[in-house]
């Protein structure tokens, strides 16, 4: 028998899949495909202050091995998550984290104080890095200063496990990482969405609303991955790694390059099962490799 | 049914013009009821430029036979892979996703309106409205461009009347759909239309049908990333704000819709 | 007749289609494929001012959509360059441009001079963008005040068409390339490599010898396109647009985004003929969309 | 040859053992000599996960026909789906590429020792030495984990003694192919060996030539990205310096190699 758990500063995670914000819904989307409970954990919807209405439709461009998103952090706001689908979460036995943005960091501030209240909700990420609404807090995540500033703020009102969810748009990410670490963030998280493009050539306009997008799936792994290597070797806080994982094999390099846990997203659109076929390809290979922690993958790539 | 991941295999692939396949899919699994107007996700592998699943409506089930029918128009690399797809290979299905059309009560009198693919939920529903033995009295309306791009009208004639319109006139009325006189001519005589097709087109029938004040539901067909209601890429805007084409549609009554 | 001519400052360009340094060797290895003098101009290898080995075998990683390398600017050096390479590179009726690298500013200027002497070279690609190596320029490129630096100290020396290749590696692309026209650039080319990672789960290893490597290929191209779209915004001169092009539908975007002319780099590994043939598109696509000169199609994404 | 780009059609596919198909493909142009060491570079479109081309020695060259063929062990996405492509489809080819291993004058004695698809340029090597009547007396030494894996022992037979070792016994001697007497006892006897395979394999070999003072050839399996000498990734470190294994390689003089 191979130990699969893991923890992520005090959350404790019976395996390291985790799936991704804005890409598992509030879970129950899933629970037809499998049953939640099998995760680590997962990462809802991103919320914010107020209700927010998204950006216009078309939101969606498929790119090469990837795919570009501009949702514009569509929610009802965190009053109604707290009344409304909180609820509905009570029941899982598994880490239930809620992805919290914001335009300000006051308003950052005064909804994790909101979930802060929430009994089962072991902690917030902190998404400093969204790229599609112009307050989605992606200026957050691109300067030390700023970045310190909205997790300080959170961190003061927000007693549970703060994870602090980066932007791959900079030019030195584990900057910013040390940044968050020297505030008080507990975990982070990485890699939010790279910010790209795409035209139709035939009709001269470009695909989505927003004119830009987040682009995620297997084409940004390699970036991701590098990232991931790159803040572990500048922190101590515990890294949760994504960003094109499709399989087994990517979440262990992930977890090779310095991920404690990993979280999987554009994965599951294009299979609902990959999050459980992930926790399964991960016990075999611990089995195949004779390896009895999944804690001593940690960081550990032969060089 | 439940919403679920299974592997098909391809029982019977037939060509039914230049561009339009049959595929009828074999289940492994007992298939429960679908609803007229759900879709299936398809994955496809065998092609570089296929990341995401590729959406289509399900065309029919034989319960019997635990078989589901789509109808494939090749129009890209996603649609040309499955078109291509041998008798006995397997294909990656995610389905039944989205709702489905209202069934009308009984005795009522109602029009489809389809153009192009937009056939494929319509016949299904047609086929369900008889099975039900709902006594509708089935009306459809089938638009193309040309005679050879009419498709499947012995299947509607089965359910009843069928009027057909061809731009170039080699079939029917030559025209478009809202050319033809029974959209015009007093729409108020049916209970309700019901429309899937090319956008502009649906938009003309739900303009004609709203003028009418009559029922009306059209199916749409938004750009999807997962199907299932988390990505929320698929999005049309409602009088309640935002709403998911692969969950809360891809039939919306055009009361709820911007248009 | 459509007109494929393009201008890039006063380079004069037949068509907009160029290839990509590092990916196109000194360009007669392509000669057995097609015909050179049909492209608008090729950019041969990374030279420096002294030789150099490169880096150790493994050098490449294929990835979803793309590829890493780290082949580490091997090059027999400037001075072998303009003896041994140049007298086979002035037959060709096309621009030959030279893409430069250093560890210093005064590098890069003393091998820009040597080549401001050959005749037939009517430019170079200042590479302060390379990933790769240490000395490989990325640093440059990764700051304002750097890349000033260098560009200006080459500008002093190199008298004729001074391209700047800009590293996307960058929290804002569009501050680099306006700090390099502000000391003298007379273009811009977009985008290098992206700092990437490749790791075998198997042996647990990097794959690279180098443990990091740059990305290329499809799978950058939205990240592409969109630095190319945000220079555009930023900049007056001339943008030469690359990463990911694979077909004339892909050049069409770059151009629509406001580039004056394309590279092509990964995409001859896959199709050696994929140049001439993005050549040949462009021109259907103009006859298609009844578009007289493909300068047309410059910036004009519609909006 | 110079190198070209062509769409070669699948004349036939035969499947040899397990994992192992040999792929003859027929080209629309006729084609010129081509060397034995030489390789061709396949297109993989039908995967997800096969962005680059694939390398693949040219196994044999039928002027006659105008074929040429691949011994493909299918080991990944790019060879699963080359050994499973159909009669009659066509593979986008880049051929000839890479150097060649050398011929020897009259008269001489060779060992060609291989291991697993390294057989394949070594069979053509031979096939071309009988052709040109260089008279030379040709010994194999061919190596595998079981006797199922010796392929094409017949056609070694053909051109020269055959000599085989495999892990488990079952087919020659027991073990390895360095452990075999032909490359021990008196290697001196030998004007040259030429080795394909694994690369520890190639490397015992290369030491016991070296040591013989055996003239030696090796071709190598670098990894790489386009595979006509422009992007520099597929070098190996020689005595003069980084070297590119798909132009100035594949086939090394064991002297110019750092090993
Ligand atoms: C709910 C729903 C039901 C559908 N039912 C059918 C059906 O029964 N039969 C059928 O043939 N097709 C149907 N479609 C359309 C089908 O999904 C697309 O034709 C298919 O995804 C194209 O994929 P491709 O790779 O072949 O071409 P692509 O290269 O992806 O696209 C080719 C062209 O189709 C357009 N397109 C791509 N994706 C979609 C999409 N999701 N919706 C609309 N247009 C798209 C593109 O803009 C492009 O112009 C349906 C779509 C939806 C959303
Ligand atoms: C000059 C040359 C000649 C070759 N000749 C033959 C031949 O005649 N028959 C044959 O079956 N194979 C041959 N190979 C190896 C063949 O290229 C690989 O098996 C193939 O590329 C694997 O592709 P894949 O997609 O099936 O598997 P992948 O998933 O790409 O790889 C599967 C395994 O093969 C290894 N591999 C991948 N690419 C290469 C490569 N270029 N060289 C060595 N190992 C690799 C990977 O590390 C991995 O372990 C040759 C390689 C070279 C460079
Ligand atoms: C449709 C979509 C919506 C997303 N919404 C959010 C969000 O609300 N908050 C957030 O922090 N990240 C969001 N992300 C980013 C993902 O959580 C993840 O960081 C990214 O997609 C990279 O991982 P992947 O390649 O596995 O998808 C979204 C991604 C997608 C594709
Ligand atoms: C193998 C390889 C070597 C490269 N060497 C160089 C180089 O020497 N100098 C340089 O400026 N860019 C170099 N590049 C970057 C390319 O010129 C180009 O910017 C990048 O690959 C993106 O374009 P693509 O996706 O079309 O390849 C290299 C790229 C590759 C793949
Ligand atoms: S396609 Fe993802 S929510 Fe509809
Ligand atoms: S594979 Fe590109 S130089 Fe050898």
């Amino acid at each position: 028998m191979v130990d699969l758990r893991v923890k992520i500063g005090d959350l404790d995670l019976k395996n390291p899949v985790m799936t991704a914000s804005g890409t598992f819904g509030y879970g129950v989307e899933f629970e037809d495909f499998f049953d939640l409970d099998r995760l680590g954990g997962f990462v809802v919807k991103g919320t914010t202050l107020n209700p927010r209405q998204g950006n216009p439709y078309p939101r969606m461009a498929e790119t090469p091995s990837g795919m570009l998103n501009t949702v514009g952090l569509q929610n009802a706001g965190v009053k109604y998550f707290c009344e409304h689908i909180y609820p509905k979460l009570v029941k899982y036995q598994t880490n239930v984290l809620v992805n919290v943005s914001g335009s300000t960091a006051e308003d950052y501030a005064e909804c994790a104080e909101q979930i802060n209240e929430l009994e089962y909700i072991p902690g917030i990420e902190l998404n400093i890095s969204c790229p599609n609404v112009k307050e989605g807090g992606m200026t957050f995540g691109t300067s030390c200063p700023s970045a310190e500033a909205v997790v300080r703020a959170v961190r003061k009102v927000y007693k549970k496990h703060l994870m602090v969810k980066l932007s791959p748009n900079v030019t030195a990410i584990d900057e910013i990482a040390r940044a968050v670490e020297s505030v008080g963030a507990d975990s982070v998280s990485l890699i939010n969405t790279l910010l790209a493009m795409a035209i139709d050539a035939e009709t001269r306009k470009p695909v989505l609303s927003t004119i830009t997008g987040g682009l995620s799936g297997p084409a940004v792994k390699p970036v991701a991955l590098r990232m991931v290597w790159q803040v572990a070797q500048a922190v101590k806080i515990p890294i949760v790694g994504m960003g094109g994982i499709m399989n087994a094999a990517d979440a262990i390099e992930f977890m090779l390059a310095g991920a404690s846990a990993i979280q999987v997203g554009t994965a599951g659109f294009v299979d609902p099962l990959a999050p459980v076929k992930i926790v399964e390809g991960i016990e075999d290979y611990l089995v195949r490799h004779k390896i009895e922690s999944v804690t001593d993958l940690v960081g550990s790539l032969q060089l | 049914m439940n919403k679920t991941v299974q592997n098909l295999r391809v029982l019977s692939n037939i060509q039914l013009n230049r561009d339009h396949h049959l595929l009828e899919l074999q289940a492994p699994v007992k298939l429960e009821q679908i609803a007229p107007g759900q879709f299936v996700n398809v994955r496809v592998e065998k092609s570089q430029s296929t990341f995401l699943r590729r959406p289509f409506s399900i065309y029919g089930v034989d319960y019997e036979k635990n078989t589901m029918s789509l109808f494939i128009k090749d129009v890209g690399p996603g649609s040309h892979v499955l078109t291509s797809t041998p008798e006995g290979e397997e294909v990656d299905v995610v389905f039944p996703l989205g709702n489905g059309f209202s069934f009308p009560e009984n005795n009522k009198r109602i029009l489809l309106v389809g153009g192009g693919f937009g056939i494929a939920p319509l016949l299904f529903f047609a086929q369900e409205l008889t099975k039900l033995n709902l006594k509708a009295d089935i009306h459809a309306l089938v638009g193309a461009r040309t005679a050879d791009d009419l498709m499947e009208l012995d299947s509607f004639a089965q359910y009843g009347q069928v009027y057909t319109t061809t731009e170039d006139g080699t079939h029917g009325l030559k025209g478009r759909v809202t050319d033809h006189s029974v959209l015009s001519d007093n729409l108020q005589k049916f209970d309700g239309v019901y429309t899937c097709g090319p956008e502009p087109m649906m938009k003309a029938v739900a303009a004609k049908a709203a003028a009418a004040d009559v029922f009306c539901e059209v199916s749409l067909e938004n750009t999807m990333a997962c199907g299932f209601g988390v990505c929320l890429c698929c999005v049309t805007e409602t009088t309640s704000g935002h709403q998911c084409v692969c969950t809360d549609g891809p039939v919306f009554n055009i009361r709820d819709l911007k248009w």
